[in-house]
């Protein structure tokens, strides 16, 4: 079941084929999670993958295959995710989706063994390193970084200030928080921690610490419900200090709530791509055919970030196509070939260094009733300087 | 899902009671037959079957335990879980070798699973005074906060644990055979790690199973059920109640740390969020399932409650009704979430007692009896 | 001092939520001995009915649809599932509430998808401030809510015959039969209060300050169980002070864990667990429950 | 209640059994250990199921009306109420509770329902003492008061008695005795199972034995009373050859148990 | 099995939040004795059976076995002296069978543990086969061999005191509590019930503390009583005089029950 390509045998137009790929179809496969804790997230990637491959099969496919995506649901339960994993590990080419960093981390081992190349939906720092496990876009210290850069420059935040960080307990919040002690150092800020956990909904008791602390800004890496929660209190208790979010910190909906006025009052969102509405060609075309597949559903940076991840793995096989080696290891090395690519949402991704993020650029937005998606952009793409010269402690 | 049977059947056997009213040899042969099977099953199924047929093992393991203690001790235990942890990563920390830049003392791996297992039957000791003071639901929710406490701790003790992406499993070694991805070559069949394991996890579970079938059937077993019966005339009757409960509590926490150093040999990485209050659920799930205070049903409960989802991720694009995610209907995920919430409700009604029932029915008519001896 | 007195307020508005939430428990546990995992799913029904409903009918309609429907649901569950079961064991019957709730949970989350539902109740975001001090208004009547319904039990409790009869029933319900006790009537009506219950606690789950109802939202009854626990599970009064005790507990140990770095941050969810452990291993059966008998 | 047959899954508990409680009578039923009184007195209050036992054939009815069929609580509401075997007090519950819990399918009137408790308090005082004590606390003869007391509470038009002198002292039991005969009085029919064949013979006007399941004998107390078999069998009589048998043990006509040497 | 000591209670007293249930009392068993406490309902009785089996602990006075202080020990130390008794309210766990129970009798005297019975050491096996032994001829003793592998719960009320019986008897007491054990049995149950306790003293020497409301009974096998009313002793001495003393008339036994037999006459 081990397979390094050169077992491959010769396909179609004289490509070298490997595992998931035959002469008719390229087999990809997608772990994620529609039912448990990530659902919002898992639901608009997956869906927008779908639409990449439906879009790219109707114009011929790549190398003269048709894309096929397996989904498994593992609804954030690590004995399902790696069982998944481990049932379509063999039949699969690569994995262009993920969802789950602690699963990632889990089969990590295994990919570096068996090649199959993995695009997790998770922007953590921690999983750089290997060369078949790529973060598409900016991880989430070098998103702080960048968001924080923001505040300072934007929102008044200055040498001396104190800092608020509500971040959640794991992966995503921890990484973030290296961010923004980073540039607690740089910057001579002092960071006022508060961890919570999923299932803490009511900031109440968090805004209260961060008042009695006397802090200019907040950064939130959490989910959307507590930013909201957080915006809100901060908003009712007369406590308007500027806040921050990671691009997971936000989704749509929010604005149909009675949240919605004070995130749009002083709520900011820091995300590594343009935001869906972006205006774009690209954009644009994506929205009208999401709407057009899933009216019902909302348009958020989910959507992006499917969309985006997908394209990738198909520019890495057309590149790997064009050197006629469809196997695991040509796909591998034709992404480190990948230096300036861009999916349509303004920042170029840069696969050749496996260490580093594809991106340390970061777009902030800012919650908008009207813009599509409920995000406008109130900084173009870039990277704080404090951001291009942190090396990521992967 | 022919596979379903195939994978339970064989796996209950080993430990299976064998069904009153069937011939001895009958059985024996079953027995026989089973065991042929289940040691020939690595050369022909693929790698899921044989990781589903583990994670089976190792619940199995566990849930032998917990079943010593609630199923037969009548002290609901919400905490199965956090003994399961302290194996797993009890394992890893004492087999570590400190290059991952985390804790790790490098013992040598076999001696380190053994030490897993004591150190969690160490902890159960430790737990074992509140344990001793409490009981029913008031015991079981107390035993939650052992969860909590767990998880708390998994996520914080980073040197230990490795924080929220966990750490990893140093494959075991034993007789000079490394249980790692390096292939052996075997009759044919490449064999990596799970082929491998295999075979140790059948040896732990058919050890598991016949030691709590001899407690279960011996004088212990009859002590703790006088326990959970009738908890003062056992005592005038000559138990020494508190330490039989701390003794059962230890063993069952012993078991639950042998599960969790397998479980963390097959996923070769330990991550905190496995071992939260859904697993505790899930261990009480397969006792009740199986049948309360029987080995037999604790395995085949184990069987059942830990395949069964795989099999419903595996085949969900197969379930009845689903349609493709995004078009409003039922997702695979939420068809297979369906079926497994039917299957528990529909099982625990329908089969009172447990699946062990199932042969002893036709015999004895009591329907709803825990605690009657495998 | 300010602060102190903040978390406090909040802690104590939020603990009467818990002490709805745990009331629930109570209320069945009294009447069948069953732990009841369900009840977050019952919470989640109650909820979603009420958002979706407030739309076309206004809130108060829409609450009151809400209570019903979520009662209806709970009675559903007794009569279609706890009642078949024959046997006599309890926690196999809590078994049988967690495929109940995984169904349930599957089924609701499935409707709400991804949404957060807003409750369009009428507090909105209004605070009430007291000097440096300031209140939500929906915690407000939080507050109000819990403390009338819970007196309101207690009274039933204490006056009517529905006590005596829930606690025969639960006891033994042969010998509550030969009394004259409609063991059905008794366990429906206690799964339909359940529910109702937690349909109010999830009326102020999802109002400000939180963002409005979505699938996350029932995990709060996790928090209910120390809070039933520890103020014993067969006691009314329990459910009341547990409630309170979890919620000051968290509120106070969120509010000081940058005091608290010691332990770990984020004690929130722990600490309650904490309290309640202590609190058992002075009194085994919770402040308020009633102890084991050892009587031969 | 006519021909009716009950078994516990295999075991046959009663075979075809017919008896008539006239209004207003006192009906004894005696019989040994296993016969099937308890049987008997759940088939007519409808509590089998929970025993995993069933009415496998046979009517019964009270006063012209069919209840065989309905279920426990209706037969309450009929008016019949029962001491169940071995006192079966809710333990945990106080005195008073469990008093109120008598009540809970009594018809009458809340003044009715006083006057119950005032009757109840006055035959048997230490209830009235130990109101708040829980029950389960309760000495054993004190339950089986609470038990009887529970049972008056419902103020029934048929009483089912199922051993209630069992474990009073002999005071108390005659006291008990007193009791039915001024319920009956006051026109509460009584259907009584009894190991005290004496003091059942006493109250009752006609007598029923099992054995085994089945009608062994029939008729009048008193009769029976007088017959050779039940005097020797249920009124251990000849008190002699019990004091004998003591005496005989001595000289080992007993089954005589060895001592345990415990040499493995 | 070492000699029986006398048992002998001194000044024992038990309270419970606001009652006495047992005030002062002495006794004495000498041993091979049947020795009856009797008394109305609520007197105490079993509340001292309760003290002696460590169930209870003692607010006042003393127990004392040969030279064992038995107050403040834990029930199963208690146990270990051999001390054995039924229950008044049935204490068989109702779905174990009754060689079950019995065999749980048998706990002191048996010594595998988890270890030995977990990996079924021949010393357990061998073990388990002397004492099942044993158990079945103590229950051809009282009666119930046929009944040994039949659930003790579907067994009726009296087979189940025999049971109880018969488990007491398992422990190998050298002293023995009943608790009302012919409640609830017909005449001739009672009688043979009652040969089998004489029996048992008379084959085994051992003393027996017995409570019992049947008064034929007491009469019949006791060598001394000791009546209790509201926790006090009332009368003690030899079963003749204790019937006839006014005050234990008054008390326990009611004016037309001179005749000395529960049941009286028809
Ligand atoms: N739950 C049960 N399951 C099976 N058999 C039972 C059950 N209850 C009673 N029996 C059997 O039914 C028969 C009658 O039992 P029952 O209790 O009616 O006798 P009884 O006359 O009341 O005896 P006692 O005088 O000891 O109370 C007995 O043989 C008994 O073993
Ligand atoms: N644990 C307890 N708590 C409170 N009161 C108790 C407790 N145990 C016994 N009592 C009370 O002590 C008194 C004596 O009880 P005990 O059981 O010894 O009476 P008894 O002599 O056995 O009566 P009976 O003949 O009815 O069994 C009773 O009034 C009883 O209510
Ligand atoms: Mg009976
Ligand atoms: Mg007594």
């Amino acid at each position: 079941e081990n397979d390094d390509g050169d077992k491959g045998d010769m396909g179609a137009g004289g490509v070298k084929t490997g595992d998931g790929v035959t002469a008719e179809t390229i087999d990809l496969g997608v772990l994620t999670d529609m039912t448990g804790v990530y659902a919002t997230l898992g639901k608009s990637v997956t869906q927008a993958q779908q639409l990449y491959v439906e879009q790219t099969n109707a114009g011929g496919g790549i190398c003269g295959r048709k894309l096929k995506l397996t989904v498994r649901d593992h609804a954030y339960d690590p004995q399902k995710a790696v069982a998944a994993y481990t049932e379509l590990e063999p039949k699969v080419l690569g994995f262009a989706q993920f969802i789950g960093s602690p699963f990632v981390a889990a089969v990590e081992q295994r990919v570096d063994g068996n090649k199959g190349l993995v695009l997790p939906q998770a922007w953590s720092a921690n999983l750089l390193g290997s060369p078949y496990v790529r973060v598409v876009g900016s991880t989430y210290d070098l998103e702080t970084i960048n968001a924080i850069d923001f505040l300072m420059k934007e929102k008044g935040l200055k040498k001396g200030d104190k800092l608020g960080h509500v971040y959640f307990e794991g992966d995503y919040g921890e990484n973030a928080l290296k961010g923004s002690q980073h540039m607690a150092e740089e910057a001579g800020l002092t960071v006022v921690e508060q961890k919570i956990k999923p299932t803490d909904n009511d900031m109440t008791a968090q805004v209260s610490a961060l008042k009695k602390a006397g802090v200019k800004a907040v950064v939130i890496s959490a989910g959307p419900r507590q930013a909201a929660s957080l915006v809100g209190v901060a908003a009712a208790g007369s406590f308007d200090v500027p806040v921050i979010g990671n691009n997971s910190a936000f989704a749509p909906q929010l604005l149909a709530t009675q949240s919605g006025p004070a995130l749009m009052k002083n709520y900011y969102v820091a995300s590594p791509t343009l935001p869906i509405g972006a205006d774009t060609a690209a954009a644009k075309k994506l929205v009208a055919d999401y709407k057009k597949a899933h009216p019902e559903d909302s348009l958020d940076n989910g959507v992006v970030a499917g969309w985006t991840a997908a394209s990738v793995f198909g520019e890495a096989l057309k590149k790997a196509c064009a050197e006629k080696d469809l196997t695991r290891e040509g796909v591998g090395k034709a992404l480190l070939t990948i230096d300036d690519f861009d999916a349509g949402f303004g920042v170029p991704q840069d696969f050749t260094d496996p260490k580093a993020p594809s991106s340390k650029e970061s777009v902030i937005l800012q919650p908008d009733k009207k813009a599509t998606g409920g995000m406008k952009v109130v900084q173009q793409p870039g990277a704080a300087d404090a951001a291009t010269n942190y090396t990521t402690g992967g | 899902m022919s596979e379903v049977t195939e994978a339970v059947a064989p796996a209950a056997r080993p430990v299976g009671r064998t069904p009153p009213g069937r011939p001895r040899a009958y059985a024996w042969a079953a027995g026989t037959a089973g065991a042929a099977v289940l040691l020939a099953l690595p050369f022909y199924l693929d790698r899921f079957w044989l990781q589903a047929g583990l994670f089976a093992m190792a619940a199995a393991i566990g849930a032998i335990g917990i079943n010593l203690l609630t199923g037969a001790t009548g002290q609901l235990s919400m905490g199965h879980a956090f003994f399961l942890a302290i194996g797993a990563y009890g394992y890893c920390v004492l087999a570590g070798d400190g290059d991952d830049g985390l804790t790790g003392l490098g013992l040598p791996t076999w001696l380190a699973a053994a030490l897993a297992v004591a150190l969690a039957g160490l902890a159960g000791g430790l737990f074992s005074p509140i344990a001793g003071r409490l009981s029913g639901a008031y015991l079981g929710i107390a035993t939650l906060a052992l969860i909590f406490i767990g998880q708390h701790v998994l996520f914080n003790a980073h040197d230990l644990t490795g924080g929220s992406n966990g750490r990893d499993v140093p494959p075991l070694n034993l007789f000079g055979m490394t249980f790692d991805e390096s292939e052996v070559v075997i009759a044919a069949v490449p064999f990596g790690s799970v082929e491998k394991l295999w075979y140790v996890g059948l040896v732990l579970l058919l050890g598991c199973g016949l030691f709590a079938r001899g407690v279960l059937r011996g004088r212990p077993g009859r002590a703790m059920n006088a326990i959970r019966d009738h908890r003062v005339a056992a005592g005038v009757l000559g138990v020494p109640v508190a330490r039989y409960r701390a003794g059962v509590f230890v063993l069952s926490s012993m078991y639950a740390g042998l599960a969790g150093v397998l479980l963390a040999l097959v996923f070769q990485r330990t991550v905190p969020d496995y071992f939260g209050m859904t697993l505790s659920l899930e261990y009480l799930a397969m006792i009740v399932i199986g049948g309360l205070g029987s080995v037999a049903g604790a395995v085949a409960g184990a069987a059942l409650v830990s395949l069964l989802p795989q099999l419903l991720t595996r085949y969900s694009d197969a379930l009845p009704l689903v349609s493709a995610p995004g078009t409003g209907g039922i997702t695979p995920g939420e068809a297979s979430r369906y079926l497994y919430g039917a299957a528990v409700v529909a099982v625990v009604l329908f089969l009172p007692g447990g699946l062990v029932r199932i042969a002893a029915r036709r015999s004895r008519p009591r329907p709803g009896t825990p605690g009657e001896e495998a | 001092m300010t602060t102190f007195t903040e978390l406090l307020l909040n802690g104590l508005s939020m603990g009467s939520v818990y002490a709805l939430i745990a009331l629930g428990f109570v209320v069945i546990f009294r009447a069948t001995e069953v732990v009841n995992f369900a009840h977050a799913s019952l919470l989640l029904a109650g909820g979603y009915i009420t958002a979706s409903l407030q739309d076309d009918l206004g809130f108060w309609p829409a609450l009151l649809v809400g209570i019903a429907g979520a009662a209806v649901v709970g009675a559903a569950v007794e009569f279609l599932v706890m009642r078949r079961y024959r046997g006599s064991d309890h926690s196999v019957l809590a078994i049988v509430t967690i495929g109940v709730d995984i169904l349930l949970t599957t089924e609701l989350t499935r409707r709400l998808g991804t949404d957060v539902l807003p409750l369009g109740d009428p507090w909105g975001d209004d605070v009430l401030t007291i000097g440096p001090i300031s209140l939500a208004h929906t915690r407000i009547a939080a507050f109000v809510a819990a403390a009338l319904l819970i007196t309101a039990f207690l009274l039933a409790f204490r006056y009517t015959s529905w006590g005596v009869a829930m606690r025969a029933a639960a006891e033994s319900p042969e010998t509550a039969a030969l009394m004259g006790v409609r063991l059905g009537r008794v366990s429906l009506g206690a799964w339909a209060v359940a529910g109702a219950l937690a349909a109010v606690a999830a009326l102020f789950l999802t109002v400000f300050p939180t963002p409005g109802l979505e699938r996350a939202t029932s995990l709060a009854a996790l928090k209910a169980f120390p809070a039933a626990i520890l103020g014993g599970l067969d006691s009314t009064t329990g459910a009341l002070v547990g409630g309170l005790v979890v919620g000051v507990t968290e509120s106070l140990a969120t509010g000081y864990q940058s005091e608290l770095t010691f332990l770990g941050r984020g004690l929130g969810d722990l600490a309650p667990y904490l309290v309640m452990t202590a609190i058992l291993l002075m009194r085994p059966a919770g402040l308020f429950g009633t102890k084991e008998l050892a009587r031969v | 209640m006519r021909d009716v047959s009950v078994g516990y899954g295999p075991v046959r508990a009663l075979r075809r059994v017919s008896i008539d409680l006239p209004d207003g009578a006192v009906v004894t039923v005696l019989g040994g250990n296993g016969a099937g009184k308890s049987t008997l007195l759940r088939a007519i209050s409808r509590t089998l199921s929970f025993q995993g036992g069933t009415l496998t054939s046979g009517s019964v009815h009270f006063d012209g009306r069919r209840i065989d069929g309905l279920s426990a609580d209706r037969v309450v509401a009929a008016g019949i109420s029962q001491v169940p075997e071995g006192r079966k007090v809710f333990a945990r519950m106080t005195v008073t509770d469990n008093l109120r819990a008598g009540a809970l399918g009594a018809t009458g009137s809340r003044a009715a329902k006083a006057d119950a408790l005032r009757r109840v308090h006055d035959l048997f005082p230490v209830l009235a003492e130990r109101g708040a004590q829980r029950a389960g606390l309760l000495s054993g003869g004190e339950q089986q008061m609470l038990a009887v007391g529970r049972a008056l509470m419902a103020s029934p038009r048929l009483l089912l008695l199922d051993e209630p002198s069992l474990g009073l002292a002999p005071l108390m039991a005659a006291r008990i005795a007193d009791t039915i005969r001024e319920i009956n009085a006051q026109g509460t029919s009584v259907l009584l199972v009894e190991q005290n064949a004496a003091l059942a013979l006493r109250l009752a006007s006609t007598a029923y034995v099992l054995d085994v399941g089945e009608v062994a004998l029939a008729g009048p107390a008193d009769e029976l009373a007088a017959s050779d078999e039940v005097r020797r069998r249920y009124l251990g009589v000849v008190d002699e050859d019990a004091a004998a048998d003591a005496t005989q043990s001595r000289l080992g006509a007993l089954p005589v148990l060895a001592r345990w040497e415990d040499t493995p | 099995m070492s000699a029986v000591p006398p048992l002998e209670v001194r000044g024992l007293t038990v309270r419970f939040a606001g009652l006495t249930a047992l005030d002062a009392v002495d006794f004495t068993v000498r041993p091979g004795t049947v020795h009856a406490v009797i008394g109305p309902n609520g007197a105490g009785k079993s509340t001292c059976f309760n003290v002696l089996s460590g169930v209870y602990r003692a607010t006042a006075g003393s127990v004392r076995f040969g030279d064992q202080e038995l107050t403040g020990m834990r029930p199963h130390r208690i146990a270990e002296l051999g001390v054995a008794r039924i229950f008044q309210n049935l204490a068989l766990p109702p779905r174990a069978t009754v060689a079950d129970s019995l065999l749980l009798g048998r706990h002191r005297l048996t010594r595998a543990g988890f270890m030995a019975a977990g990996l079924r050491l021949p010393s357990a096996a061998r073990e388990e086969r002397r004492h099942r032994e044993r158990v079945r001829e103590i229950a051809a003793f009282v009666g119930l061999e046929r009944q040994l592998d039949q659930p003790a719960g579907t067994l009726a009320y009296g087979q189940q005191k025999l049971a109880e019986l018969a488990r007491a008897l398992c422990m190998e007491p050298r002293l023995l509590l009943l608790d009302e054990p012919v409640a609830g049995m017909t005449a001739d149950e009672r009688r043979s019930t009652a040969a089998v306790i004489a029996g048992v003293r008379d084959s085994l020497g051992i003393s027996i503390v017995l409570v019992e409301h049947d008064m034929g009974v007491v009469m019949r096998l006791a060598d001394a009583v000791t009546v209790l009313d509201f926790g006090r002793r009332i009368a003690d001495g030899a079963p003749g005089d204790v019937q006839n003393d006014p005050a234990v008339v008054r008390a326990y036994l009611g004016e037309d029950d001179r005749t000395g037999d529960g049941e009286g006459r028809p």
